[in-house]
């Protein structure tokens, strides 16, 4: 048995700077793989509706005669996959996240 | 006049001593968990905040009992700053609690239920030293008046380091902290959630948190007692007290009730018994 | 004796990260009995695998649970592999396993930092936490995901990772060790925390035995119990023991996990140094036939068995999994009876549960 | 501003979520995100709390317990709804057991996307659900004010 | 004319007593006790102003029949005791009075100590103040018991009703109370002293029922050995001075005095059932409420504490009277602490009152000025508290049928009149700023000055009696659904004693300052030659507490009302206010109980230990005092 074997990590985060990044003041640099929110380049898309079909989430709704192409961003999973099966390849995964929305 | 004045002082000045207290524990704490913690005024911000919510109670008799908390723990602060008898000081501070621990009661809810046997534990487990306290300062000053005390020339804790030890273990307790925050952590995140406090919302809990402030600030005036005959020595103690407490919260795991009333019995017999049996033969 | 005090515990309760109700019969504080409810964390979603095809499901399997959501898509993508008797590429198998420990450190440094916080100890939890931080950048840079990983995918893995990357994930714990230490130093040395974790929630061999518990808790009270000797995926490349702690109480229990975290690094490191270069995922061609198939894996918590039945469609007929919570739960009522109320956050934090899997 | 925005305290509940996102909200406490910064306690305990965080979807049997404790925080209070599940259902929401977002239960003031939801992308939700505060402390004011003058008027 | 009041006050009593046993309808009682009652209170306030200002008065009674009636009426007695000891096989109780009747008989006829000169009866403002705290809780009690004691009968069918007797017992025991406060001459301080032993004993074996009856027996023995010590004591004393008086007694020199004054202390200490003799009264609280009542408030123990303090002046400074003075402090302590481990209410009182009796014994026994100032109030604020708890839990002990503390919980939505009013006999036994802890405070101060290992004892003590009054208090307010179908039906005649009790619970802090002033303080100044004063400073902030404690609930009265909102449980509330959603589904009844701390405070072993321990300081008690 030590004496307070926790003192010394207490005092040292006492006299260091925190651990605390000062978000939202300063914002981490996402890293390039981060799952943030995804893309989509419409200009490419032939709508084909690959994506809408593969996605586990049933996030995205495409119709083809209507030319529409839209993701619900609270229901998406980030999980990738429909990035990865788009044959035009005109999806990305972008690393920032979606923001909060108040509706 | 003077006492008046000393008491309106208090009461006015008390509050704004203890919630910046309650900002630097937490702000201490913080940057002992490596955070940057939240601003030093928070524990105002919340008290205002609490202050604008809505009135919900389980019952409306809880409130008397915070009331009264709250009035007698002013109270007993003001005896204390007035310089009146030390046991009747003590004696009305268990009063005030013993109010908070009714309303803990009277609510029925089964959180509550288990933190107001708890803080009775507690209380248990403090109220002997705190006597002892009281006895060891009586022995050495021949007064129980806090005046008399205060203007003794001597310094008490040369006289009474048992007892001063003694009453800074118990004080952990009373001041909420780990290893003996048994009824209530300020962070409420215990397994009987917010202990005495779990229905008091809004003003009253407002209430219990500013009646807290008044009761760190006269605790911590009993430390300082024991340093009275040098002013700035007292201050330091005080500030020392205070350090240390957050410290240990910060360097342990909460005990359970029975370590807690066991060891802070031993502690009043040992520290304290001790200290007066050693005061009798010197 | 005293009266007998019934109180809630939960569902919804501060120091329980998850929902689970447990009626307490309490007298003065110490329990008499513990009756749990279940149900708060069901979702039923291995009846999804029945409208998500097998390539899509590894996203759900990996959402049975967030802590150890990587050994769900691994245990998954094993099994449907060995279903269909895929032969996957090796460095993929290699990935896959770093990821796992990676996984096991995550989940048992966020385990100390909730255990910590059960006993009242605050500091000592942000510390953990602060820790744990760590790793979950380095699996985010890797992975794309700070809890959800994402990595597995039936025949491989997702994304591959460089060499100058796996050399900084080996480099990590030099820095980290000394770190990982000194909070070992706290958990096993420290007056309080001793006093709280030793001889509470005593689990005997016998008993564990008997009420089947795996994971920790099984090699807390002595029986090395670590389904990884198996040698799925590279394990058996590997050279580990399981940890054992034979006293059972909560101490051997933390004791395990800690040493556990240690032993993780070392697989890590090994598996570095041997990962080969090549491939890290395959093509998928065909389905799943008729058939089923037994996977069991260890994950953080203890052993998860997935069965998984095919019925030669892209949908599997029947997915099945039974985790560690699960098997641990009737050892945690055990533990729980006798017990001070003060300890009972910590007892059912003692098991790691995770109500998420074993309701899924 | 109101004091309600300097210090929210919170009440955390998984309705039925992986643990993803309860993770993330507690990562959220701890030293690299540290929201107290920001007045924020996790109060756990409903009587206390301004700010009701809940993730994962509704299941039957969360149903009840979140309207129950959403019923015993004193006004103002908002609700954020942090993590896909919360929002929508995300990826349970096919599952047997599971009827949506939260939404479908209690009134949500702020959505947080995401899976699991990002510390970051919390505190921005948390930190959106102020303003929705302090609009609602203002409502309740009015609403009192309002009272006081009707009952001064007989 | 001031002898005649004390003749009044014994005889009154007495007369009553016979007028009971033989008109037994209820109407007649309910008159009789009422007018006797009302003739003893207005006696004893006569001489409450009669006395305030004289000094000690003796009296003389030249009266050989009186004598002799005494002398017949022990034989009498002690044939009777003898005769049901040996039927009931309780042998030791016929051994103990045999030897100690034979002894007296012995000695009365041998040494013709009747005839010796005496002063008989006397009156100082101690004693004023004993008859006062006598006069009226006694008859409270009395007027109390003449509707309670129906609605007993009422309820427990299986006892015979024998309420003649029974009221006739309780007014002899209030007579001979009043003559062991009035006695001067100690074989009439012996005379009275036995009548109350054999009054208990009817009373506790009131119902008949075996284990009542065992229980008197128990109480009887202890009681007899007490009085052994004490027919030891008269003989020795005579013989070895030629005193027969209790004021000669105590301005005897210290080393002759000594020794009787011990034996009559241990007599007085097995009266107010210190350990080890603590049994007796657990024994006695099994007897319908007013029997414990005035077991425990005004009458039996308090003659213990009395005829100690009384000899105080004797122990004062002496290392046996320290030794008293421990074994109080040690009862004090024990007894707080059992208690914290009890579940019946009436078991609480018991050791509470134990406890209190502790406190009052370390306070006399130390001798001192402030002490016996703390001892005396002790006896004052005790007596009418306790009092009120014991009446009340009688109350609610028919009303919810049982009093275990559990059962009382949410008795201020039931009977919210009678919950107030323990609310108030509670604070009055522990809380600032009622009269108990007043005293306790002065006892603390004195014992300080003295001795303060005493005063670290009182501190224990006094946060174990801190744990269980709070935690019972608790029970009380706890706001729960009412018992369905409930009414409380108090009678006038049960209710009117509470009430009176209650304004003297919280009257007798305001009024207290005068007693002291007019009574303690003079009484303090004869027997001591200097007196205790209170700070007036610490008598207002007294005032300012209880001033505020009584304008509070006035401001809350003007709050606003809250929205209502159920008690947390963790989400599982179901609409039932009382019941959660348990495991399986089902909705389950919230239990909340007390704790009782067994593993620390449990009677097995810390009664065990009070009674050894005690018993080793009795012995060294007596070993320092006969050495
Ligand atoms: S899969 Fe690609 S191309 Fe097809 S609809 Fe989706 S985004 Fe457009
Ligand atoms: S990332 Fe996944 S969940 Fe989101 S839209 Fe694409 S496929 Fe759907
Ligand atoms: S695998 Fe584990 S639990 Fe099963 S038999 Fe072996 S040791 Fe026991
Ligand atoms: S598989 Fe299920 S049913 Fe079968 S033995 Fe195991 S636990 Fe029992
Ligand atoms: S054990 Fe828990 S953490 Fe691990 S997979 Fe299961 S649910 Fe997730
Ligand atoms: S598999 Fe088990 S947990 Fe899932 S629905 Fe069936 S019984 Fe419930
Ligand atoms: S949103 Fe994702 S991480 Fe969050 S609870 Fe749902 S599945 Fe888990």
């Amino acid at each position: 048995m030590r004496i307070l074997p926790m003192a010394k990590i207490v005092l040292k985060s006492l006299f260091r700077k925190a651990a605390t990044q000062m978000y939202p003041l300063i914002t981490k640099e996402y890293y390039p793989a981060t799952r943030g929110k995804v893309l989509n380049d419409t200009e490419f898309c032939i709508y084909c509706g690959m994506c809408q079909r593969k996605c586990p989430a049933g996030a995205i709704e495409v119709i083809r005669a209507k030319r529409y192409w839209a993701l619900d961003p609270k229901r998406c999973v980030t999980c990738n996959y429909c990035v990865e099966v788009c044959p035009k390849k005109c999806m990305t995964m972008d690393k920032r996240y979606t923001a909060p929305s108040t509706n | 006049m003077k006492t008046v004045l000393t008491i309106v002082l208090f009461i006015v000045a008390a509050p704004l001593a203890g919630g910046l207290m309650a900002g630097l524990d937490r702000k201490a704490g913080a940057w002992m968990q490596s955070r940057v913690g939240p601003p030093l005024l928070q524990p105002f911000y919340d008290v205002a905040k609490l202050f604008s919510k809505q009135n919900i109670a389980v019952h409306k008799s809880q409130k008397y009992y915070v009331l009264c908390f709250l009035v007698f723990v002013i109270l007993s602060g003001a005896l204390f700053v007035a310089g009146q008898d030390l046991l009747l000081v003590i004696f009305a501070l268990t009063l005030a609690d013993v109010f908070l621990i009714l309303g803990a009661y009277s609510v029925r809810s089964p959180y509550s239920y288990v933190g107001a046997e708890r803080e009775l534990v507690q209380m248990m487990a403090y109220e002997p030293m705190v006597i002892i306290t009281a006895i060891g300062m009586y022995m050495v000053t021949k007064s129980f008046s806090v005046a008399d005390i205060a203007a003794f020339e001597q310094n008490l804790f040369v006289k009474l380091p048992g007892i001063f030890i003694g009453l800074l273990f118990v004080l952990t307790g009373k001041l909420r902290k780990s290893p003996f925050d048994l009824s209530m952590s300020h962070h409420a995140h215990q397994e009987i959630v917010g202990g005495v406090l779990t229905e008091f919302s809004g003003a009253e809990l407002a209430m219990v948190k500013i009646a807290y402030w008044y009761q760190n600030v006269f605790l911590l005036g009993l430390v300082c007692l024991f340093f009275a005959s040098a002013f700035w020595l007292g201050v330091g103690a005080v500030m020392l007290t205070f350090f240390l407490e957050v410290f240990i919260d910060n360097n342990s795991a909460r005990l359970t009730w029975q370590f807690t009333l066991a060891s802070s019995w031993i502690a009043a017999a040992v520290l304290g018994m001790g200290n007066l049996v050693v005061l009798i033969f010197i | 004796m005293g009266e007998r005090t019934v109180i809630p515990f939960g569902p919804q309760h501060p120091v329980l990260l998850e929902p689970l109700h447990l009626d307490l019969v309490i007298e003065d504080e110490k329990v008499v009995k513990a009756m749990p409810s279940w149900g708060f964390v069901h979702r039923g979603l291995e009846k999804l695998a029945e409208k998500r095809d097998f390539i899509e499901f590894p996203f759900v399997a990996e959402r049975i649970c967030g802590v150890c959501s990587h050994s769900h898509g691994m245990a998954y993508t094993q099994a449907i592999e060995a279903l269909m008797s895929l032969e996957i590429p090796v460095r993929a198998k290699y990935l896959r396993t770093i990821l796992a420990e990676f996984s096991r450190i995550n989940s048992h440094l966020l385990w100390l930092g909730l255990l910590a916080n059960a006993l009242g100890f605050e500091s000592l939890f942000m510390h953990c936490w602060k820790l744990r931080e760590k790793i979950l950048d380095i699996v985010e840079e890797t992975t794309g995901g700070r809890v959800i990983f994402g990595a597995c995918r039936v025949g491989g893995v997702n994304r591959d990772i460089d060499a100058p990357t796996l050399a900084r994930m080996s480099r990590l714990f030099t820095g980290m060790e000394k770190g990982f230490r000194e909070i070992d130093g706290v958990f096993r040395k420290d007056y309080t925390v001793q006093k709280r974790l030793q001889e509470t929630g005593a689990l005997s061999r016998a008993d564990a035995h008997l009420l089947g518990a795996v994971g920790p808790v099984a090699k807390g009270s002595g029986i090395p119990c670590d389904m990884r000797r198996l040698g799925y995926s590279v394990y058996n490349e590997l050279d580990f023991q399981a940890v054992v702690e034979t006293e059972g109480d909560s101490y051997a229990r933390t004791s395990v996990r800690i040493k556990e975290i240690f032993q993780s690094v070392g697989l890590i490191q090994q598996a570095i140094a041997k990962i080969p270069a090549g491939e890290v995922s395959m093509k998928i061609t065909g389905l799943p036939p008729v058939g089923e198939h037994f996977e069991m894996v260890e994950q953080p918590r203890g052993e998860a068995v997935y069965y998984v039945k095919g019925n030669g469609t892209r949908f599997l007929e029947r997915f099945r999994v039974r985790n560690s919570t699960f098997a641990n739960i009737p050892a945690l009522l055990k533990i729980l009876e006798g017990c001070e109320l003060s300890d009972v956050p910590m007892l059912i934090l003692s098991i790691d549960p995770c109500i998420s899997c074993a309701e899924r | 501003m109101s004091y309600l925005q300097k210090s929210p305290w919170l009440i955390h509940y998984d309705a039925s979520g992986c643990n993803g996102c309860d993770i993330e909200v507690l990562a959220c406490l701890t030293p690299v995100y540290d929201v107290e910064r920001f007045g924020i306690l996790n109060i756990g305990n409903p009587k206390q709390a301004d700010i009701f965080v809940v993730t994962g979807p509704v299941n039957e049997q969360s149903k009840a317990v979140i309207e129950r404790i959403y019923n015993q925080m004193p006004s103002p209070k908002i609700v954020v709804a942090v993590g896909a599940c919360a929002c929508s259902g995300g990826i349970f929401r096919e599952c047997y057991n599971v009827s949506g977002g939260v939404d479908k239960v209690i009134p949500v003031d702020v959505f947080v996307p995401g899976c699991a939801a990002r510390p970051q992308s919390i505190i921005d939700g948390i930190i959106t659900g102020l303003e929705v505060l302090d609009e609602k402390y203002k409502q309740l004011k009015d609403e009192r004010k309002r009272r006081k003058v009707e009952r001064a008027n007989g | 004319m001031l002898m005649n009041t004390l003749i009044i006050l014994i005889v009154i009593p007495f007369l009553a007593a016979v007028a009971l046993l033989l008109l037994r309808q209820y109407v007649v009682r309910k008159w009789l006790v009422l007018i006797s009652t009302a003739v003893l209170c207005a006696a004893a306030v006569y001489l409450l102003a009669a006395q305030i200002l004289a000094g000690a008065s003796y009296y003389t009674l030249e009266m050989e029949a009186v004598n002799r009636l005494m002398i017949g009426a022990e034989v009498f007695l002690a044939a009777y005791i003898l005769i049901l000891g040996t039927r009931k096989r309780q042998y030791w109780a016929a051994i103990l009075i045999i030897i100690q009747t034979g002894l007296m008989l012995y000695f009365d006829f041998t040494y013709r100590y009747g005839a010796a000169p005496a002063r008989h009866l006397f009156v100082d403002q101690f004693s004023v103040i004993m008859a006062l705290v006598i006069g009226v809780t006694g008859s409270l009690i009395c007027v109390y018991a003449v509707d309670y004691m129906k609605e007993y009968h009422h309820l427990h069918p299986e006892v015979q009703d024998r309420l003649p007797f029974f009221f006739f017992t309780m007014f002899v025991l209030l007579s001979a109370m009043f003559g062991v406060v009035f006695a001067n001459n100690l074989r009439w301080l012996y005379f009275f002293w036995e009548i109350t032993t054999v009054c208990s004993f009817w009373l506790i074996g009131y119902t008949r029922t075996e284990e009542a009856v065992l229980k008197a027996f128990r109480a009887l023995k202890m009681n007899l050995l007490g009085g052994l010590a004490f027919a030891v004591a008269i003989v020795y004393i005579f013989i070895r001075a030629n005193v027969t008086n209790l004021d000669q007694l105590t301005a005897l020199d210290k080393t002759v005095a000594m020794i009787p004054a011990l034996l009559i202390v241990l007599a007085g200490m097995i009266k107010s059932a210190q350990f080890p003799f603590a049994s007796w009264l657990l024994g006695a609280i099994a007897a319908p409420a007013p029997v414990s009542a005035l077991l425990q408030s005004s009458t039996m123990v308090k003659a213990g504490v009395y005829i100690i303090i009384r000899l105080a002046p004797v122990l004062n400074g002496a290392i046996a009277g320290l030794l008293i003075a421990l074994v109080g402090a040690v009862t004090f302590l024990i007894a707080s602490c059992i208690a914290i481990s009890q579940l019946d209410a009436r078991r609480v009182l018991a050791y509470s009152t134990i406890a209190s009796l502790g406190l009052i014994i370390t306070c006399g026994a130390c001798g001192a000025q402030e002490t016996v100032w703390a001892a005396l109030f002790l006896i004052i604020f005790h007596a009418v508290s306790v009092l009120v708890l014991v009446l009340c839990t009688g109350l609610v002990e028919h009303h919810f049928g049982g009093c275990g503390i559990e059962t009382m919980e949410g008795l201020v939505v039931n009977m919210p009149r009678i919950a107030t009013m323990m609310m108030i006999g509670m604070a009055g036994m522990f809380l600032a700023p009622f009269g108990m802890l007043i005293s306790k405070w002065a006892a603390l101060e004195g014992l300080i000055r003295i001795n303060p290992f005493l005063a670290v004892f009182i501190a224990y003590g006094s946060a174990a009696t801190l744990f269980f009054w709070t935690k019972w208090m608790g029970k009380l307010i706890t706001v729960k659904a009412k018992r369905e179908g409930f009414a409380a039906n108090v009678s006038f005649l049960e209710r009117m004693p509470l009430i009176v009790l209650t304004v003297l619970v919280v009257g007798s802090c305001f009024f207290f300052p005068w007693v002291s002033e007019y009574l303690v303080e003079p009484y303090l100044m004869s027997t001591y030659g200097s007196s205790m004063n209170m700070s007036t400073g610490s008598i207002l902030i007294l005032f300012i507490m209880m001033g505020l404690l009584l304008l509070l609930p006035l401001i809350v009265l003007f709050y606003k009302n809250p929205d209502y909102v159920e008690a947390y449980m963790g989400g599982a509330n179901v609409a039932q206010e009382d019941q959660f959603l348990g495991s399986y589904g089902c909705p389950r009844d919230l239990v909340l109980k007390n704790y009782y701390l067994e593993s620390y405070f449990g009677e097995s072993k810390l009664f065990d230990a009070g009674v050894v321990s005690c018993t080793c300081l009795i012995l060294v008690m007596l070993g320092v005092g006969f050495l």
